[in-house]
């Protein structure tokens, strides 16, 4: 696959204020995106994927959060530059909250919520947008659009909320779709009607895609690549075969062996990771306090990302040891 | 919505025939006889007996609240004992005033509140949101009469800018600008709580709404901060308008203070003296017309808070 | 004083004044007459006069409360009346003039009054007044078998009853008054223009309007007609063209008057300085000098007015007669006057009897400030260690002046003597209500204000016969003493004035005064009430008011008031 | 609660209510004068006049003095009536909520009739039946909060109702009265303690309003409302006699306010800054 990278994140880090100090929820990200292609990102809750997914539009956390470093681009728009992301932001770039329910406005109904995005991008006539809300309400496979483009949020079930979003994300025919999450709400069935559209879009618009999920399985229907997120970083990515059938990361293994994604609880709570972050100065291998195969030198210094080859990446000593 | 309607007729029937009894027994049990108020300082006892004869006042009072509700039901509420007018031509005079007092006090309370409260409610510890902070804490501390006192001391009597009482002067044209003159010190008086507590309110609102995830979904759908703005405002308009108004009808007893303060003829003081000289049919009535604004004022929020927010609309 | 103060809501709204006598005549009241006599009065204008309190029903015949009747008076005439344009230092109380009746005539042995009616005379509804007329009114007030018999208006003139027998029309102009018993003071009292005046209303109006609704269109002979009234805002009355005494020296000249009730002092004194007033009644005492200073003319005058507590005979306490004296010794009225009303009272330091009514005497040198005296007195009663009681007062009410402070000042006096008195205060109604129906039993002294031009007033207040609750007796002390009623009596019943009489002129003879003069003596002496003081019921008005004429009553008219 | 310790609203209303609260406590000694005792010829005596440091007001009585003295009676009367209704309201809330069906109905109806009576006019009602008196003032004003407590326990106590605990706790057999008051009642109470904290001021200037009225106390005895009405007479010449019980009343609405803020926030971070004044409860008719 050697289409342009369109999208590339260069050293992201993005900070949260806890009590007194900051603490980096993303912590030096890289991570590049190539046309019409899926990425898929893995990760335990809390590992800040959501996060990430928000600066990559240019949006730091509320409250009190701050994207403190890095560059963000897309098509060499600076992502982080307000005015440049606004341009693009559902335009060209099309996002898809985790929260289907919470992320409709309650007091505006399907249709007016999609014609705003399209009147909001593009110098249109509000009867050839209501036009086009219409088709993309049947391209994400609701029955009636009529009456959805009539009907409010609250009307909808979780499956049908979650399509209006899509309609919504796709409304300006974004070339790029960023999804946090998206089916974790909805039960198997709907997931895979999801999945089944998003990958027709591909075929169809060619569109490029960015999937957050905590579920490998969809990783696997949906994606050319994944990366493995913990803990504000990257700890391994590469072709979506590659990273199942090797996995090289202890913490990637572990993943996969519980297969599906630890809930959120085994997970480090914002409050530990401060703690830990003071503990070991935030240098060295994040997950070496879990680590079974942890080394004295994992804590050491920074660890760099080796090459395993055709894109496979990992930051992790027993790696850079054996090359 | 009609079935709502009848609900909520049926309601009122009951609260207002409760309220009737509860006045009516209350006003009895004022210590003093209007009787032999009326007869004044010479009469006989058997005068007064006489006197209280023709007020039928001398039948049980179970018998008495019959005659009146039969009177009241329709749209009868008798003649004042004490000043012999219609106590619904008396008490529909007094009421105009007080709802221009009120109006003229949300106007301003509104006006402050409203704006305050949204702009701190988007840049909360902001400056504006520091000013707001102050005005909502004075406002709700001010006691009104005492505020109403400050503002004749400031501006009516050290820089004589406006009427220190009354509601038109008397010579003046009694138009329209001599009656907002006279409005606007009481007005102000009687704004102080409404706005602080509107503007507590309002930030409250806008700072939740601020807080839900769509905000964040309808800035990844890349809306300029204007729209954004207006879903904020719209969501957070349910809210708002509860707490207008609920101080609306609050107000409509709560400026008896100004009425005092500014001796300005409205229903709360009509009240107190109704109460106070036991003008039985003025009380009556007077308990019952408030009453029944107040059951209005929430019909009007429970009727406007759906036209923002459908998922009451379709509950 | 029975004033339906019922729209007064700040308590302390009401603060009479008026000066001392020494300062008396200091005042502008003088110099103000004389404008009203030099000047030539000129015609029209609309004067606002900023009143104490929401008026009563405008129904003369049943209207509590001097603050009404000043205004339903205006609108009104009676059979006969004080000359309401002779000023309080012209003698007190004004002579009694023909209104409605334009002489009358005592039959020698006091029962029969003869009233010549004036002709031509019209109501303002433009029907005549006539004999008729005046019967009909009596009866309204008197007859309980007449259609329009109004119990309210008999209520107020339960005394009269008591000497009334009948009202017969002779002819279309004249009607005879027969009473029961010789009563000297019938002619002061049909002249009376306190709570329930005998007023003419036009019987067409009445039969109109119906007892009630007559208080809503007031329709007398006077020389102002009713406009409107909006209750707790104004009432307005305007010039009544063909007023039978109208006449380019003495009015009436005002085109309107506007009335604004505002019960609170310091509000009417704002708008009388903001200019919405012209002319208000009892200002705030400490107004004064700033007002005089600013120009304004503060007149106040001597009236039949007695602010008072009567001591509860039914007390043990008070049986005694030198507990009574030691309280009236142990009070500075003085300084009560002087500090706390800034010499806008008069304290009633010369017997019962008030100045402006008659028997008045300031030769009699009652109780003057002596708490020694006190002291010794409460001491010889075996109350060596002082003693402890309740009193109880109106917070206010039109007339009332300031109770609560001025209570307190006394309380404090009493302190000093070693007597401890508790206060009880309550709202206007329900102390009135309670007052008038005997109901203070359980304390020491009730207080009171009021006052009559006659001396009848003194039988009513402390006679055994008013006792009150009984044929309109003010006597709520229970006091009884045989000896002074004897006096009293003889006082009431005795023969009418021959002519050259000194005091024919209010219907009394020499010798009735005399007795009244004495009975006020011996009362003093036994001292049923703790005398205070005495209202000067001053009013202010600026500049442009002329020709207002401060009587020794506590009503006044517009009539002779005109705008320069 | 340390949390409520480290808010600084709190712990400047709590000092100032604080020392205002001791210093009328201790008006008898630190009082200079009998706040009845009259200065003949000193009347409306201007701020810092020797010996009169407040100066004096129209009956020439000293101000500080009666401030002292008066802020007994306006903070008893402010205060004690919001802490017996939560008692007498709690009670009937809980057995509104306990007990349920006809009890429930029965009392929840009676309080809508009265929330249909704006708040003021029932309490103008309640005192003018009552008559005037210390005693008297605060019954009517605990009258005229009962039916608002009664809504808000009854409220937080259903809503409690369902929980496990609860439910555990009735399967246990626990008695009625256990169940409310071991139960129910401590999950609630924190919801009690901001009610009573936020209506607090609420209530202080509201009972000074009736005494302004003229409807709660008996004179000569002073309080704050009445000093206010009473100096309202001289305006025009002294205006600080009306102003100087006005600030105080002012100082102390504003610290419990920034209490009731301050104990609003530690106990229920979910709404922050809840609107004191504005516990709908008190401006809703029904």
């Amino acid at each position: 696959m050697t289409n342009e990278i369109i999208y590339s994140i260069e050293n992201l880090r993005v900070e949260v204020g806890v009590g007194g100090g900051t603490i980096p929820i993303v912590d030096g990200v890289s991570l590049y995106i190539r046309q019409s292609e899926a990425l898929g990102l893995v990760g335990e809750s809390g590992a800040g994927k959501s996060i990430l997914a928000m600066a990559m539009i240019g949006m730091p956390p509320q409250p009190n959060g701050r994207i403190a470093g890095g560059r963000v681009s897309f098509h060499g728009l600076d992502m982080l530059n307000r005015r440049e992301a606004r341009a693009v932001v559902g335009k060209r770039i099309g996002f898809i909250f985790e929260d289907p329910a919470a992320s409709l406005d309650p007091c505006y109904t399907i249709g007016a919520q999609i014609i705003e995005t399209i009147v909001a991008h593009e110098d249109i006539h509000k009867a050839a947008a209501r036009e086009r809300a219409l088709e993309l309400l049947s391209l994400v496979g609701i029955a009636d659009p009529p009456s959805a483009y009539t009907a409010y949020p609250h009307q909808f079930s979780g499956g049908m909320q979650q399509r209006a979003m899509f309609a919504i994300a796709l409304s300006c025919r974004p070339e790029f779709l960023i999804g946090d999450n998206p089916t974790s709400a909805l039960d198997v069935t709907i997931q895979a009607q999801i999945l089944r559209l998003i990958n027709d879009l591909r075929k169809r618009l060619g569109l490029t895609v960015f999937w957050i999920t905590n579920n490998f399985g969809v990783v696997a229907k949906l994606c050319d690549r994944v990366a493995v997120m913990y803990a504000g970083t990257i700890l391994e990515i590469g072709k979506v075969r590659d990273v199942l059938r090797n996995p090289v990361h202890p913490y990637t293994r572990r993943l996969l062996a519980s297969s599906g994604i630890p809930s959120a609880r085994s997970g480090p709570s914002l409050a530990a990771r401060a703690g830990a972050v003071s503990a070991n100065g935030e240098v060295g291998c994040r997950f070496a306090t879990q680590c079974p195969t942890v080394m004295t030198t994992c804590s050491a210094a920074p660890i760099a990302m080796s090459d395993l080859g055709a894109g496979h990446l990992t930051r992790c000593l027993l790696v850079s040891k054996a090359s | 919505m009609a079935r709502y309607l009848l609900r909520r007729a049926a309601y009122f029937l009951f609260i207002l025939v409760g309220v009737s009894i509860v006045i009516f027994t209350t006003m009895r049990l004022v210590p003093g006889d209007p009787i032999v108020y009326l007869a004044g300082p010479f009469a006989t006892a058997k005068q007064r007996a006489a006197i209280r004869e023709s007020y039928g006042l001398d039948k049980p009072v179970v018998v008495q609240y019959g005659r009146w509700l039969a009177k009241a039901a329709q749209g009868d509420l008798g003649r004042s004992m004490q000043l012999h007018v219609p106590v619904t031509e008396l008490l529909f005079g007094k009421l105009r005033n007080t709802l221009l007092l009120v109006a003229g006090s949300m106007f301003i309370a509104i006006l402050v509140g409203w704006s305050l409260g949204i702009l701190s409610g988007f840049r909360p510890n902001g400056l504006i949101d520091r000013i707001g902070l102050v005005v909502a804490l004075a406002g709700i501390s001010l006691p009104a009469f005492w505020f109403g006192m400050l503002l004749i001391i400031a501006f009516a009597i050290n820089l004589p800018w406006f009427p220190a009482n009354g509601i038109v002067s008397e010579r003046g044209d009694g138009g329209v600008f001599d009656v907002l003159w006279h409005l606007f010190l009481p007005a102000v008086a009687t704004a102080a709580l409404p706005c602080g507590v509107m503007l507590r309110m309002t930030r409250t609102a806008v700072l939740e709404i601020r807080r839900m995830t769509f905000v964040r979904a309808l800035a990844a759908k890349g809306l300029p901060g204007r729209a954004l703005a207006v879903h904020v405002i719209w969501n957070a308009l349910p809210n708002i308008l509860n707490v207008t108004g609920m101080q609306a009808g609050f107000l409509l007893t709560a400026a008896i203070f100004s009425e005092v303060v500014f001796s300005w003829p409205g229903l709360g003081l009509q009240i107190y003296a109704a109460v106070t000289s036991q003008d039985y049919t003025v009380a009556q009535g007077a308990v019952l017309f408030i009453c029944i604004l107040f059951l209005l004022f929430n019909v009007v929020v429970d009727v406007l808070r759906p036209i923002f927010d459908p998922r009451i609309r379709m509950a | 004083m029975a004033n339906h103060h019922w729209n007064s809501v700040n308590r302390r709204a009401l603060m009479a004044g008026a000066a001392a006598s020494g300062s008396l005549l200091a005042l502008s009241g003088i110099d103000n007459i004389a404008r009203a006599q030099t000047a030539t009065p000129k015609s029209g204008g609309t004067i606002v006069y900023a009143m104490e309190a929401e008026p009563d029903i405008l129904d003369p015949h049943a209207c509590g409360g001097w603050h009404t009747s000043r205004l339903v008076l205006q609108m009104y005439d009676q059979l006969v009346e004080h000359d309401l344009t002779a000023s309080w230092q012209q003698g007190a109380p004004p002579k009694l003039v023909g209104s409605l009746a334009e002489r009358w005539e005592i039959s020698p042995d006091g029962l029969e009054y003869k009233f010549f009616l004036r002709k031509g005379v019209k109501f303002h509804d433009g029907t005549a007044f006539d004999a008729d007329a005046v019967k009909y009114n009596f009866d309204r007030i008197f007859n309980e078998d007449a259609p329009q018999f109004y119990a309210r208006a008999k209520a107020y003139r339960a005394a009269d009853v008591y000497f009334l027998k009948s009202v017969e029309v002779v002819d279309p102009s004249m009607v005879k008054i027969i009473l029961k018993e010789p009563f000297n003071s019938f002619l002061l009292r049909l002249a009376n223009l306190g709570p329930g005046m005998v007023s003419m209303i036009s019987p067409t109006a009445l039969k109109k309007y119906g007892n009630e609704g007559i208080a809503l269109h007031p329709t007398g002979t006077g020389p102002f007609r009713f406009v409107e009234r909006v209750p707790g805002d104004r009432v307005v009355l305007e010039k009544n063209p063909d007023y039978w005494g109208g006449n380019p020296k003495m009015g009436p000249f005002l085109d309107r008057i506007v009335v604004k009730p505002v019960s609170d002092a310091a509000a009417r004194v704002a708008g009388l300085r903001a200019g919405a007033f012209d002319m208000i009644i009892v200002p705030v005492p400490d107004s004064k000098q700033q007002l005089i200073s600013e120009g304004f003319v503060w007149d106040q005058g001597t009236v039949h007015h007695n602010w008072y507590w009567a001591f509860n005979m039914r007390d043990p306490i008070f049986k005694d007669k030198r507990v009574r004296q030691a309280f009236n010794y142990a009070v500075d009225r003085q300084a009560l006057c002087h500090d706390l009303l800034h010499d806008t009272a008069f304290p009633m330091e010369h017997g019962i009897v008030p100045p402006g009514m008659l028997s008045y005497d300031p030769d009699f040198k009652a109780y003057s400030y002596d708490p020694a005296k006190a002291r010794r007195l409460l001491a010889e009663a075996g109350h060596p260690n002082g003693l402890s009681t309740t009193f109880v007062t109106s917070t206010d009410g039109s007339g009332q002046l300031i109770p609560v402070p001025i209570a307190e000042r006394v309380q404090a006096n009493l302190r000093t003597v070693g007597i401890d008195m508790k206060l009880q205060s309550s709202e206007w109604v329900s102390y009135f209500t309670k007052w008038i129906s005997g109901g203070f039993k359980d304390v020491g002294a009730a207080q009171m204000s009021f006052g009559a031009p006659d001396p009848f007033w003194l039988e009513q207040t402390i006679g055994c016969t008013f006792f009150v609750g009984e044929v309109g007796g003010l006597n709520t002390g229970y006091y009884c003493n045989p000896a002074i009623d004897e006096v009293m009596k003889a006082a009431r019943q005795a023969q009418p004035p021959k002519n050259g009489d000194p005091y024919a002129a209010w219907g009394l003879s020499k010798e009735a005064v005399a007795l009244w003069a004495k009975a006020n003596r011996m009362a003093t002496e036994d001292a049923p009430l703790l005398l205070v003081l005495s209202d000067l019921n001053p009013f202010v008005y600026n500049k442009k008011v002329h020709g207002k004429v401060q009587t020794a009553l506590e009503w006044f008219t517009f009539r002779t008031i005109w705008l320069g | 609660m340390p949390i409520i310790l480290r808010d600084g609203r709190i712990i400047f209303g709590g000092c100032v209510v604080a020392v205002i609260g001791l210093l009328t406590l201790a008006a008898p000694l630190v009082s200079p004068y009998d706040p009845l005792q009259v200065f003949s010829g000193l009347r409306n005596a201007p701020l810092g006049t020797a010996g009169h440091l407040l100066g004096t007001d129209q009956a020439g009585r000293d101000i500080l003095s009666r401030v002292l003295w008066g802020g007994r009676v306006s903070l008893v009367i402010g205060t004690v009536p919001v802490a017996v209704s939560l008692a007498i309201g709690t009670c009937l809330g809980l057995i509104a909520a306990y007990y349920g069906r006809w009890v429930e109905f029965l009392i929840l109806r009676l309080m809508e009739i009265l929330f249909a009576f704006p708040l003021i006019l029932l309490a103008i009602l309640a005192a003018a039946v009552l008559g005037k008196g210390m005693l008297n003032a605060m019954t009517a004003m605990t009258i005229v909060v009962i039916p608002y407590v009664i809504r808000a326990v009854h409220a937080a106590a259903k809503s409690t109702m369902g929980m496990t605990y609860v439910e555990a706790a009735i399967i246990r057999g626990a008695g009625p009265w256990r169940i409310m008051l071991s139960e129910i009642l401590p999950n609630i109470v924190s919801s009690l303690v901001v009610f009573a904290t936020s209506v607090m001021p609420i209530f202080i200037i509201f009972s000074a309003g009736l005494s302004y009225l003229g409807l709660a106390i008996e004179p000569p005895t002073p309080d704050w409302g009445i000093m206010i009405a009473e100096g309202q007479q001289v305006i025009q010449t002294a205006p600080h006699v009306p102003t100087v019980p006005g600030i105080v009343l002012l100082l102390v609405a504003i610290s419990m306010n920034l209490i009731g803020d301050g104990v609003q926030d530690a106990l229920n971070p979910s709404s922050r800054r809840r609107p004191v004044g504005a516990d709908p409860q008190l401006s809703r008719p029904i």
